[in-house]
């Protein structure tokens, strides 16, 4: 039977990647997660900003994801940002004390400006 | 409605309230997740509660099918839950058994999180959420995890009337 | 991700990928509806049929309780759930399980439609909503109904080469 | 444990009762509406309307409840509308065919008309 992948939303804008993940991010979605993450460092651009406003829930496996893209952000030089961050998803990061080491707007278009 | 539970914990040797038993196939994991949050829900845990109780299934199943199982994706893992109510108030118990390799349960821990690196985050965050969370050896193969989690946070214990209170001993206070 | 499922059906004898075995205590309704639907939602049904799962489900898990168990609360029901694909595609096959009296199961049927009346539509919104639903009497004790639902609907046979169609066979033949 | 029970918001309006159940219309909840419709049948108000536009899910139960009201306001002579249902409630009332014998409206604001 056929998985359902997580479907993400790509815009590039002027040296930024936005990639805006829809539905929930659990162990069985990061995976694909990752896979954009992968292409959008490739590009070498100056920002990557991953809006979160349509994830739903999130567990570890995307947390760590992100912050395996946080590293190699540090080595190219890419600014990277996360934003629209529900309340349960926010909780997480904090969890993890996270919350201090991304970079962390309210939305998209602060995000992007 | 009456859930028909005692004034003790009432998991020992009792049946479960529900018990899920299911393959360690990640594709499940969402309906696990579900069926605890629903339950909570019903039983009348706040949403955030409900969430955090989703959150901390998920992260142990997805422990046993990474680390238990190596990620076989046809193995048994189950999932009791009893409602119970004691001194504190009403509370869930869930826990979570598998038939995979027994590790020492000092070994499960998250990394340090000053640390920063992809993973090692899943058992801090189950600790984090539940009430107590427990991992043991079963008898004879595999390991069980025993979470709590109580619709109002249990209070810290106050200090006796002998013993004066130590400056600082928690870090919420102001003394 | 592949659930590992054979070209038959897949269920007689082996493991189903999840058992739910609840108390017949109606507040655990919602938790064993979600999981269906959430399991169905996540192997690729669409929105309507995971829907429509839950619908049976509560239905059949409702009448155990009402009919079945007379409303006691602390007696046992098992939903197990396979996927298999067979010559027709993707399917879903659920099956709920009780210790409750036996009944015909000739005798497990709506009321007419006709004759308005509050109740009597359970069983008939069952059949409606899945594409094979079959009580039978279990081997000992208690009742097995057994659920099936299919991605695509099932394609009304087509007619034979040798037999011509008989008019109005069906209902929505416009012959 | 305490019990979710079924909140059900009332407003009383020129002979008319508006019952506005909200969430889940199930088993469990079936039984409270059923006391709130007694309630407004015993006003012998010349309209109720059963607004379900805040039902995320229904099932029998809930449809019984309804057809036990349909009955009684046939003898009190009282008319009884339903509306605001989503696809998924329209459906259970198309199977059962009852979908015929309600009077069905689109909102709130044509069943009060
Ligand atoms: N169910 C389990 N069975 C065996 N070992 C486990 C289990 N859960 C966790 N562990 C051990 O605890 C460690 C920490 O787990 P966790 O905090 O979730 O981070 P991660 O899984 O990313 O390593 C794991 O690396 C593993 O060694
Ligand atoms: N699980 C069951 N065990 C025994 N009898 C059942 C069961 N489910 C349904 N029935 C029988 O079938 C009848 C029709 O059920 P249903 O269509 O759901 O309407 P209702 O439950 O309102 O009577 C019931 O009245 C009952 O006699």
């Amino acid at each position: 039977m056929s998985d359902e992948t997580l479907q993400v939303d790509v815009v590039e804008q002027a040296g930024a990647v936005l990639l805006a993940p829809q539905g929930e991010l659990g162990y069985n979605e990061a995976p694909t997660l990752r896979q954009y993450l992968k292409q959008a460092h490739d590009k070498k651009p100056t920002r990557i900003v991953v809006d979160l406003a349509n994830v739903s829930y999130m567990n570890t496996p995307g947390v760590a994801t992100l912050v395996e893209s946080l590293q190699i952000s540090k080595r190219n030089r890419t600014r990277l940002i996360l934003c629209g961050m529900n309340d349960k998803v926010r909780a997480i990061f904090e969890i993890a004390r996270l919350n201090t080491v991304f970079e962390i707007m309210a939305d998209r278009d602060s995000a992007m400006a | 409605m009456n859930v028909g539970t005692s004034g003790n914990n009432g998991t020992n040797g009792s049946t479960p309230h529900l018990r899920l038993q299911m393959l360690s196939n990640p594709l499940y994991l969402s309906g696990a997740r579900e069926l605890v949050s629903s339950v909570a829900k019903r039983l009348g845990f706040p949403d955030t509660a409900c969430g955090q109780i989703a959150l901390a299934v998920d992260e142990a199943l997805c422990n046993v099918m990474r680390h238990g199982y190596d990620r076989r994706e046809d193995a048994p893992i189950w999932i009791s839950v009893w409602p119970f109510t004691d001194e504190h108030g009403d509370a869930l118990r869930i826990v979570i058994e598998d038939e995979a390799k027994q590790v020492d349960p000092a070994a499960i821990k998250s990394r340090d999180l000053e640390q920063i690196r992809p993973g090692g985050l899943g058992v801090h965050i189950i600790k984090e959420v539940m009430d107590d969370a427990v991992y043991e050896k079963r008898d004879a193969v595999g390991m069980r995890l025993t979470l709590v989690k109580r619709k109002a946070p249990k209070p810290t214990p106050a200090p006796t009337a002998t013993s004066a209170p130590a400056p600082n001993a928690s870090g919420n206070s102001d003394v």
